[in-house]
């Protein structure tokens, strides 16, 4: 399953101590990869930290829900704050890391999620404020399309979300840093050839000449 | 001083074309009967000013009050869980004036604490520029956004006082920032308590924001709507 | 004592139900004259709102004082709150009234309290939001400095603390409305005459004329 | 994770010409043993963001730094009951920048919360506007003031647990924003509790926003200071 690989990757991108907010879908199922000894303090942008995992029946709280109104514990330690509380820590720089989906990120480190013209309409709720505020940004996605195009462009053709704030793009095919000048491949993901990323990805890999070198 | 009334008292002074502001967040943290009350109304051609749309899927909640199609316009930061809410502002029925959360909540604050107005680099290179007015401070670009308030703004707390002093409990949302900003100020409550039982480091909301308290549904009662809700939408 | 006569008369402003800011000095004092049954609710803006009177000795607590660190009590159904908080509910207008003291004010309704060029300086403090955004401002000063010149003046000499804001005057002497033409003399303290008055107000007195056929 | 440290380590991390923010209020809520670390220390050209002076007549808790001369300048609101402090402004030892009181505060928020800047009305025709830039939104005139923040902040707070959440007790104070608003942050508390004693309703500072713990007097410690102060200047 490419989302419980990508999920799972996201999983060693944690560090012991870490503030995190993750979007809804496959960035909160990356919680369930973060390595054994590593303590992270989870973020809910609805006005909660160091949350826990869901209830069991019958003990759910009506009060305690995530940013996706889906049950949860607090954890011992955990505080809860007003929305602006929790916004000003968003874009006031605390968080230490965001994931969060994306229908198309570009060499930029420009991301796309809120809007399909004429198609689909969301808003771009909380989202824009993490991108914008935390520290460390890292769009999740699969590399693909349906149809088998690149997400991974050169240039974002949908409403943006937020204008160079990507710092690294997980996908189901490979690891990218996001510089000013383009992106850069870190890493392939197991099975996963040159040849087939260069295919799969849009936006330009400034150091692909160096993967293509070692492939040989 | 604050009054106790009863929900079907406290939905009479929301009138047709009023501007209403209610707390929580997608379902969570709602005023539930008086969002009943408004539901089972005449009241039609509503501002509503609300972070987002109601619980995912529709029909929930304020979710109601769209399905009624009581609403003429939408202030909010995000309407993606509500399908109906999406065809009703694509169908142009419905006027939406969307921010990013984060701007969202502080043009509220603004409001309520005499602010002229939301600074902020958020959505800078994004179609929020088209929303708000950009400036220059020292060489940084940020986006200029003007306040919000309302004329009723409905919110839910835990517990209050027969001074409207108002407890949260869980996830406060945008209840508090909420009471600050309208002329007139409706807290639905689990519970009625004396003066001096909510301890003064407890108060989330001072009495002095609010104008009317209306009791709801009690805790255990909320406990058995959400954790159905829950349940049923496959979340528990 | 003019100072006790002052406070005295404020406390006739005090109405049941009303949110009440209250400078130091005077205005603190008016308190002590809040009309038999009529409940106020004093703000500090340091944080505190539904405070009470200072506690006995050996019952102080630390944490417990007023805007000028005089230990205070707190009432039941009093709250506590940053002081973020406390100025946005200042400034929001949330609060019915602020009584605050003046070296001189104006008949264009503008205060000056925080300066005296080359003499003395304190800095501006709470006072400014106070005015700005109380719903009702009352300046309670004498009526004369010690040279016995007159405090209500048709033009402010020194740095404001706000402009266009006072809007009734509480003196020794005099109760004055200040409205934008100009101010009206509302009241005369026990003794005092309207010659007194006209001898030592230099502001304009828009009713004056009035008040002088009554007293022929 | 947020360590604690003894207040004579936690001094050693601020250096001459650090730019420190001080929590509490004319004396109240203020880090008292912090501040006495740092009256005993060399450290000298302090930029000092503070709300008001120290407690009236000077010379009592900050009022030390002023008396050993260790401040260069002063950003706050109020300076009036410490008249060391005026006397070394006049006598331009110290450089001040000023604000009204709900706008320094404002600022110091802002600076915390990544926001580009305040927009108010407090002010407007008085010596403020040459403080601040005049900017009109449909018509009125408001005064936009830039943020404020520090590379050391020191707060008071009541108590902490280990992951350095801070609970408050009576008047918060500056405390709670001046923990947003610097690159370090060193919590002064009366007592240290174990993770959880501190309920997530109770917290006032997330342990996010805290670096280091720091024990200060006792709660019963800080009741007898605070008494005799009060007795011996007539204030109870």
């Amino acid at each position: 399953m490419p989302k419980n690989y990508i999920a799972q990757r996201i999983g060693k991108e944690f560090k012991n101590g870490m503030y995190a907010n993750l979007g809804i879908g496959i960035p909160t199922l990356s919680a369930d990869y973060i390595p054994e000894g590593v303590e992270v303090f989870l973020q809910s942008e609805n006005g909660a930290l160091l949350f826990g995992p869901k209830p069991q029946r019958g003990m759910s709280n009506p009060d305690l829900s995530n940013a996706g109104t889906e049950p949860i514990t607090m954890l011992p330690g955990g505080s809860l704050f007003d929305i602006n509380a929790s916004f000003a820590m968003i874009r006031g720089g605390h968080i230490d890391m965001t994931v969060l989906g994306a229908l198309e990120v570009d060499q930029h480190g420009n991301l796309a999620s809120w809007k399909i013209p004429g198609k689909c309409l969301s808003g771009m709720g909380g989202a824009m404020d993490l991108l914008y505020g935390c520290k460390k940004v890292i769009a999740a996605l699969t590399h693909t399309d349906k149809y088998g195009h690149s997400k991974i462009k050169k240039q974002c053709a949908l409403p943006l979300t937020g204008a160079h704030v990507v710092d690294m793009i997980i996908t189901d095919k490979a690891v990218f840093s996001v510089t000013g000048e383009g992106i850069i491949l870190d890493e392939l993901a197991p099975g996963v050839t040159v040849t087939e990323i260069i295919d799969l990805t849009e936006a330009d890999i400034i150091n692909i000449d160096d993967w293509k070198n070692n492939e040989k | 001083m604050t009054k106790q009334i009863r929900p079907e008292e406290a939905v009479k002074m929301i009138k047709n074309g009023s501007t209403v502001m209610i707390g929580g967040f997608l379902g969570a943290a709602v005023p539930l009967l008086m969002i009943d009350q408004l539901a089972e109304s005449d009241i039609k051609e509503i501002t509503l000013i609300t972070i987002g749309a109601g619980y995912r899927g529709g029909g929930v909640d304020i979710g109601k009050l769209i399905l009624n199609r009581q609403i003429k316009k939408i202030i909010c930061s995000h309407v993606g869980t509500d399908p109906n809410l999406i065809s009703q502002i694509v169908n142009n029925e419905i006027e939406m004036d969307l921010s990013p959360m984060g701007t969202f909540v502080e043009r509220v604050r603004a409001g309520g604490a005499g602010l002229g107005a939301v600074v902020t680099p958020v959505g800078l290179g994004t179609e929020v520029e088209k929303m708000a007015e950009k400036i220059t401070i020292d060489g940084n670009d940020f986006l200029l956004h003007k306040p919000i308030r309302a004329e009723i703004a409905i919110v839910k707390a835990y517990r209050a006082d027969s001074l409207g002093n108002l407890q949260y409990s869980g996830i406060y949302s945008s209840n508090p920032v909420m009471a600050t900003a309208a002329d007139l100020v409706i807290a639905e409550v689990d519970e009625l308590v004396e003066i001096g039982d909510i301890l003064p480091e407890q108060v989330g909301t001072p009495g002095i924001y609010v104008d009317y308290i209306v009791p709801g549904h009690s805790s255990k009662k909320r406990q058995e709507i959400y954790e159905a809700l829950w349940i049923a939408t496959n979340k528990l």
